[in-house]
């Protein structure tokens, strides 16, 4: 389950379907993990842009990983403008017992923000101003350079 | 030779078609755009939406390459 | 937040509840851990006492420990029966960043399953059952032994 | 001297009202109890809501002892 909504997500819709998907499926134990923006640094809200093909690959990729630890993993994500306090990201991991999830949902989120094709822009002034500080190289950068 | 080049993100510039034969090359010809040079060293590259990192691999007729800048998702 | 609800939890109301108001904290990372009563061994459900003094207790520790992170946490948890497939458990961590959120979610539902004062029975042909095999023994049992 | 004795989940027994000085008479006189004895091996004790963990911890009248077995919750 991989969702990507224009603008800020529906926290408590994607919830309610995916908690009544997990808990039929059998499984004991489900964690999502809910992303929202916040107010710092004077900014309006932040923005995103993502690229698809990759994001769908490496996704899958979790998925096949998580199924061989009896666990599934979902994951929502906005594109574009996020205002402040509303959420851009949801990941969640459902396992019949607990101890599965709580360790893939850290790893999980952890490798979310070092290897999603994501690319993050504060909103400030009206203008979409690419969140460079806050940006990680991905693995194998520099190639051309 | 043609492969098409892709700019994600915040590298904020169109496709471009260009005759190279290699990533060596496509390094050389991309290096002259000053404004391109410092994404050059922090992006990594996927050809055809595989993730590449050595810079020995080989291009061919409609290879599709894409730069991705730095991350950062959530 | 430590709610007690009689039979099972109304999972998406209650993460409703909690994601506005986190939200409005100004919190960047919320984590709910959801408890669902999986169907195996043949039981019906399960059934739940609790001691509501200590649980309290236990509870508030946790919140001051998480304040001295600038996070904070929540707890729901069912009193008697809940059938196959309901919930009995949730468990959130709000913080400013990721990093405390995941860390502290995992402490606090093993510290939860180490030291709450809650048993467990299950539900067979109508009968309780304490679920002995799957309880555990709280610091300093046997002072009386 | 009274302290009351509670005990919870499980252990399915009614409170009771008692005349004993020490954690360690309550012990000798809840053992006569056959059906407690497993009970008084892995179960944790609190005083007035307070867990205690030495056996010299001192009763005092209207005192609260509770006796709480193995948990499981969520």
């Amino acid at each position: 389950m991989l969702e990507i909504y224009d603008g800020p997500l529906e926290v408590p819709r994607i919830l309610e379907r995916w908690y009544g998907v997990q808990r039929r499926r059998n499984f004991g134990a489900f964690i999502p993990f809910v992303g929202t923006v916040r107010d710092e640094g004077g900014i309006e809200g932040l923005s995103f842009d993502l690229y698809r093909p990759l994001l769908e690959r490496w996704f899958n990729h979790w998925q096949e990983q998580a199924a061989k630890r009896g666990a599934e993993v979902a994951m929502a994500h906005s594109c574009g403008d996020v205002p402040l306090f509303e959420s851009s990201y949801i990941a969640a991991v459902s396992s019949p017992k607990r101890r599965v999830a709580l360790e893939l949902i850290d790893r999980f989120v952890e490798d979310f923000k070092a290897n999603a094709p994501i690319w993050k822009y504060d909103l400030r002034g009206g203008e979409r101003i690419y969140a460079a500080d806050r940006s990680q190289p991905l693995c194998g950068s520099g190639l051309l350079g | 030779m043609v492969v098409t080049v892709e700019f994600l993100g915040p590298i904020g510039k169109e496709p471009i078609e260009l005759e190279v034969r290699s990533l060596e090359e496509l390094s050389s010809f991309l290096a002259q755009d000053a404004a391109l040079q410092p994404w050059l060293k922090n992006s990594a590259v996927a050809v055809n939406d595989e993730m590449i990192t050595d810079r020995a691999h080989p291009l061919k007729s409609g290879d599709r390459v894409t730069l991705l800048p730095p991350v950062c998702g959530g």
